[in-house]
């Protein structure tokens, strides 16, 4: 009975209040229904690894800042370990404590913008901002170790540019005994909220083995139902000593592996990325010159290598190939926001506009990794 | 968990013509070479053989290795004619935890590779982006576009010999 | 053509006092465009957010251009983003003022040497009023910027000027 | 006050323009506050400041506003349809104030003395269909044109709870304008039909938990004919960039917005005269204890005005804690479940009125 | 002498406010610039030069739920003087009531049943990996 509608080509064009950044999302739409969804990206594309080629090993770090930049110290730690496994060099244990502490308390601070915009694309105001005003406390954390806000060129290769400040420790704990509060208050404001549910339960459902050859990975994947995580099943770094458990999607309000899922493993792991602290805090040796292990010239061997990071977006791999010289000859990243970007157009048949919003809230991207 | 030695065996055996051979003196990681008109029914059988169960294509990457002859055109800039470009595959099991990487080497002139989108739905946009960015050109490949540079953009940047365009739209370059 | 189009003698009193109120209504309420670009759109989301509040200054976020007097430039501007910040520029009504935030956005930032598809500076496409330096910079730099804009709009005037 | 100004000028059309002229400036002076309300309130739920440069503590922000609106250029796109696009404002904000008509704002001042007042807020109330539907279609604009057929379906369906609950009111009073309903919740807030209205009978205590439904039923109905979250889905800025004015630059956008607010007291101006005895105040005048009578319809007047204003406090709360619903959610709502216990409601009220 | 009525004062009302909102944008026009650009005259579609016209054949669903309003509004309009008088016939006037509103009730019921009171609710199909993957673009 229903009259054949005319289809309607919807641009959700570069400047758009919740694409994230410059995404232009072409929708074709059949009054409310969304019929095909095509993700023009590029528009942020700033030729990353162009610069690599021209300059030298330890200059790439402030660029690896700038591609995920709301999880820029995981870019450097990513960028920083497969340079070490390329030259060999070991990394004394007082720095890779540090490295620990500050990666977690990165993954609190970008999983608190992601859950913080994934309300706003829903409707709700107040969750974003409470959530901002805790990412401030641990932007004044990095800003007192090494003087930046945002991008921190902290973690360089073989060492780090800064020892943390003296009474860092102290102001982290009471950072983490004043963050627990906040998660039970964002999940009586939105997780348990009726029309967040209503808003969020199956809608985008991504069955577990789509998701792998889609190759998703991090909070996406685990929220199909997958306990992956590179943390613990491709230990890099001291994660062996921490005990945490992996979150994973139980399909608690709806199908498993659907929007709610993926927004509720982000706000669990905030927890256990807590805990992680804590213990590297314990355990944290007193001693210890952090930048011993930092060479003076970085020419690796000719060779290549890919290490794998758990980005709070994902798996987050650097390949770099090196021909000897002091330029790397290629290096090529994994970014895993390109990838999760990619599910949009299958994930998203027979939903209305609005769903849409909330799927690409729900897979998290940052258009700076998207483009490189 | 098979170390990459067993899975280059493997291989070896289910396909003797395609798979080049193992290329392990490099220090980190050893390499499997394969012809490029290939590489699908390999990803597949990767993928879909019980033992081996590669079911996530972790990276795609497109490099030039710039071994051609290098002559100078009249500006100075150098323009590398011949040599290959070739395209490394890093696949994972999810499963059973072991990984593998493969690569793949073309002519500069007419760069052919088979595409593995049908394979795995990742590959898709690694492909475009490598055509975007080197130039290589993917058989069957869904729909071959550019994706990162603006469409109507001519030249493939990562090139070695890549020479920036003075003007775009009007706008000036650098 | 409406009374701002109008250009009047030096020595009107009248219209010197018109002009002060317009001045201060235009700069005590700017209306940015809700927009950001790079590493800078978070730096003013910050800026926005509860611990430096951007609404003290009368700034609130609009989604179309048809309502906004400022666009913050935060971020690195690509080729293929130039064409559409233009449209976006050109879209705006009239009293508009530009702030191009971040060094990417006023000469390419660090991206100015191999980016062959950064923009070299947003004001090659559309005329910037208050560059802001920093990669990225703090909130209290955007602030800053804001006063210079304010501090701008409130030396416009409707009168010829004689110098 | 009409009367009062028919002697006064002597000519009638005069006299009654400056009684319209009372709620007209009345409503600019709430927009201009309601909209500060609405900044600080929003702000400091959200642990911020809101506006603090501009006046003390912002006070003059709005007039700032208001002022760089009027400065601002209007430009009409080519494609769009101009008559259409030029007259939707006005029929918008004509169909709101018209409301203010009907509503009493104290015993002396009111718009006209009209005997179907409830009727006629309710007829009026779908002139800003029109207004809305013309400003989506008009401006040639993909978001405008989704915003525009979204915010039409919400207001018509949102009309029929409401119309039915005001039926169970009339059920109970027995009178459709308003001044008369006002008075007879007087004296006490004991009268006030939330607490199932005037008198001691035993149908009295029968009527509350139902009054207390029907007043839940018709203020969310009333927030949903208002786009207000967590109905806002029209100008829902995550989606539809800004719904149906997302074309209007300048003045136009200005004057969607001041019937935006507009709406939101008339509304609560009638959630309060139906359930909380519009201008009676809860515990007796003041003006009756010093025996100034004149100073009575200001002190009402006040107690209108605080009511009005208490609800659009509670109507500015809900937007920054709620989010929001999606279309079919909605119109789920409003068809599933607000109508069938409308229904019920009415017919409950009219059994225990026959007693 | 020409006796104002009540609904003339509600015409004055709604003169007011239309004269209120013209005078309005005619004061805005006079202070305001006026320096059109073609660029500026084109429709907005996110910074996109927009695809198509918006101006479209829309969905039934609108036209079903304009009737479905119809009837109840006239249901409702037709309620409000028996709501007013129905005390003074006893009994039996509010039992009259009560019949029209059950028929009324059943036609609720059969749209109900019948689905037109359905949005367009979304049917959310989640991706197979054999479909996704045999996709041609």
């Amino acid at each position: 009975m229903a009259l054949k509608t005319e289809r309607m080509v919807l641009n959700m064009g570069p400047q758009h209040p919740s694409t994230h950044g410059v995404l232009r999302l072409e929708l074709e739409i059949e009054g409310e229904l969304v019929t095909k969804v095509t993700p023009h990206i590029g528009y942020l594309h700033r030729c990353f690894e162009k610069h690599c080629e021209a300059m030298m090993y330890n200059q790439v770090v402030p660029y690896t800042d700038r591609m995920d930049y709301l999880a820029s110290m995981y870019n450097n730690w990513g960028y920083a370990l497969a340079v070490e496994k390329l030259c060999g060099i070991q990394v004394p244990e007082r720095v890779e404590y540090i490295r620990v502490i500050m990666g977690e308390l990165q993954r609190i601070a970008s999983h608190a913008v992601a859950v913080g915009t994934f309300g706003l694309d829903i409707g709700a105001w107040t969750p974003f901002l409470y959530l901002f005003r805790d990412r401030e406390r641990i932007l004044t954390l990095f800003e007192m170790t090494c003087g930046a806000r945002l991008l921190y060129n902290y973690i360089w290769v073989g060492g780090l540019s800064h020892d943390i400040h003296p009474d860092f420790v102290r102001m982290t704990r009471e950072f983490l005994e004043s963050f627990k509060p906040t998660v039970t208050e964002v999940n009586n404001l939105l997780s348990y909220n009726k029309i967040f549910i209503e808003r969020t339960a199956n809608i985008g459902v991504l069955p577990l083995d789509t998701a792998i050859n889609y190759g998703c990975t991090g909070p996406t994947l685990r929220g199909s139902g997958l306990a992956y995580d590179l943390r613990r099943d491709d230990t890099y770094s001291i994660y062996n000593k921490f005990d945490f458990n992996v979150i994973t999607g139980q399909g608690l309000q709806g199908t498993l592996g659907d929007t709610w899922d993926r927004y509720y493993v982000r706000v669990q792991e905030m927890l256990e990325s807590v805990k992680i602290i804590e213990q590297a805090l314990d355990q944290l040796p007193a001693e210890g010159d952090v930048q011993s292990a930092i060479p003076k010239r970085i020419k690796p061997p000719k060779g290549h290598v890919y290490t794998r990071v758990e980005n709070p977006r994902g798996e987050l791999g650097y390949f770099i190939i090196s021909d000897g010289n002091t330029n790397p000859f290629r290096v090529k990243v994994r970014p895993p926001s390109f990838v999760h970007l990619e599910i949009m157009d299958d994930l998203t048949r027979g939903h209305l506009i609005s769903d849409i919003m909330a799927i690409l809230g729900s897979i998290d991207i940052v258009l700076g990794e998207v483009d490189r | 968990m098979k170390t990459r030695e067993e899975i280059f065996e493997i291989l070896k055996a289910q396909f003797p013509d395609a798979v080049l051979g193992i290329d392990a003196s490099l220090p980190t990681e050893p390499l499997i070479s394969i012809d490029p008109l290939k590489i699908k029914d390999i990803c597949v059988f990767l993928r879909d053989s019980e033992e081996l169960k590669f079911d996530s294509l972790m990276l795609l990457s497109g490099v030039d290795d710039a071994n051609g002859t290098k002559t100078k055109d009249e500006q100075g800039h150098d323009v590398i004619t011949g040599g290959t470009l070739s395209v490394y595959y890093h696949l994972d099991s999810v499963y059973l935890k072991h990984r593998v990487t493969l690569k793949v080497s073309a002519p500069r002139e007419n760069p052919d590779v088979e595409s593995v989108s049908y394979v795995w739905r990742s590959a898709d946009w690694h492909e475009r982006e490598a055509f975007d960015l080197l130039g290589i050109n993917f058989l069957n490949h869904p729909n071959l576009i550019r994706i990162l540079m603006p469409y109507d953009w001519e030249g493939y940047p990562l090139r070695k010999d890549y020479k920036n365009p003075e003007f775009y739209l009007g706008m000036k370059v650098n | 053509m409406g009374l701002l189009d109008k250009e009047f003698s030096e020595g009107n009193i009248v219209i010197a006092k018109v002009d002060d109120l317009f001045n201060w209504a235009r700069l005590s309420s700017v209306w940015q465009l809700g927009f950001g670009l790079a590493c800078c759109a978070i730096e003013m989301m910050a800026t926005s957010a509860a611990h430096y509040d951007f609404d003290r200054f009368g700034v609130i976020p609009r989604n179309t251009p048809r309502q906004a007097d400022a666009i913050i430039i935060s971020g690195t501007v690509t080729l293929k983003m130039a064409t559409r910040i233009k449209r976006l520029y050109e879209q705006m009504p009239d009293p508009k003022y530009i702030i191009s935030m971040g060094s990417c956005a006023n000469s390419g930032g660090p991206y100015w040497e191999h980016g062959y598809h950064v923009l070299k500076g947003v004001d090659r496409v559309i005329p910037v009023d208050v560059y802001v330096p920093g990669c990225p910079p703090r909130p209290e730099a955007l602030f800053e910027g804001l006063l210079k804009l304010q501090e701008k709009i409130r030396n416009e005037s409707m009168r010829k000027k004689t110098v | 006050m009409y009367e009062f100004l028919n002697e006064l000028l002597g000519n009638q059309i005069l006299a009654m323009l400056l009684t319209a002229a009372v709620p007209l400036v009345f409503i600019l002076l709430f927009t201009l506050f309601a909209v500060w309300l609405e900044r600080k309130v929003s702000a400091h739920m959200q642990d911020r400041l809101g506006p603090m440069r501009v006046g003390w503590h912002g006070s003059l922000q709005l007039i700032a506003d208001f002022l760089k609106i009027l400065q601002k250029e209007a430009p009409v796109s080519l494609e769009a349809d101009k008559p259409l696009y030029n007259f939707a404002p006005v029929l918008v904000f004509a169909g709101s104030f018209a409301a203010f008509a009907a509503i009493p704002f104290s015993s002396k001042l009111i718009g006209s003395e009209i005997e179907l007042g409830l009727f006629y807020i309710l007829a009026v109330s779908s002139f800003m269909v029109i207004g809305i539907l013309m400003a989506g279609w008009s401006s040639n604009n993909k978001y405008s044109l989704l915003g525009a057929m979204r915010s039409a379906a919400q207001i018509v369906s949102y009309e029929i709870p409401t119309a039915l609950v005001v039926l169970g009111m009339i059920m109970l009073t027995g009178t459709l304008s308003l001044t008369k309903i006002s008075e007879m919740q007087t004296s006490s807030f004991w009268n006030w039909y939330i607490l199932g209205g005037p008198g001691l009978s035993l149908s009295k205590f029968l009527l509350i938990p139902f009054m207390i439904i029907g007043f839940i039923i018709i203020y969310i109905s009333t927030l949903a004919e208002v786009n207000r979250t967590p109905f806002d889905i029209p100008e829902a800025e995550s989606e539809l960039v800004a719904g149906y004015f997302t074309e209007y630059p300048g003045i136009k956008y200005a004057m969607f917005m001041l019937t935006e607010y507009a709406n939101m007291f008339a509304v609560s101006a009638i959630v309060s005269i139906l359930f909380f005895g519009g201008y009676q105040s809860p515990v007796g005048y003041l003006g009756n204890m010093l025996g100034i009578h004149w100073m009575i319809p200001f002190e009402q007047a006040f107690w209108f005005i605080s009511k009005g204003l208490f609800f659009v406090f509670v109507q500015i709360w809900l937007r920054w804690t709620l989010p929001r619903l999606r279309v079919d959610q909605l119109m789920a709502l409003c068809w599933k479940y607000l109508i069938p216990y409308a229904f019920l409601n009415l017919i409950i009220i009219g059994i225990i009125s026959l007693l | 002498m020409l006796m104002l009525t009540e609904f003339g004062k509600v015409f004055i009302f709604i003169l007011l406010g239309a004269i209120f909102v013209t005078i309005a944008i005619i004061a805005a026009k006079l202070v305001s610039p006026n320096r059109p650009t073609h660029e500026k005259l084109l429709t907005y579609e996110c910074g996109e030069n927009p695809v198509g016209s918006p101006w479209v054949k829309f969905n039934i669903r609108f036209y079903v739920v304009a009737l479905i309003f119809l009837i109840f509004d006239v249901e409702v309009v037709l309620l409000f003087p028996w709501a007013l008088v129905y005390k003074g016939f006893g009994i039996f006037g509010f039992l009259t009531g009560i019949i029209f509103l059950v028929i009324l009730g059943l036609g609720m019921a059969y749209e109900w049943r019948k689905g037109d009171l359905e949005w367009a609710r979304p049917h959310p199909i989640p991706p197979e990996l054999d479909k996704v993957l045999s996709k041609k673009e």
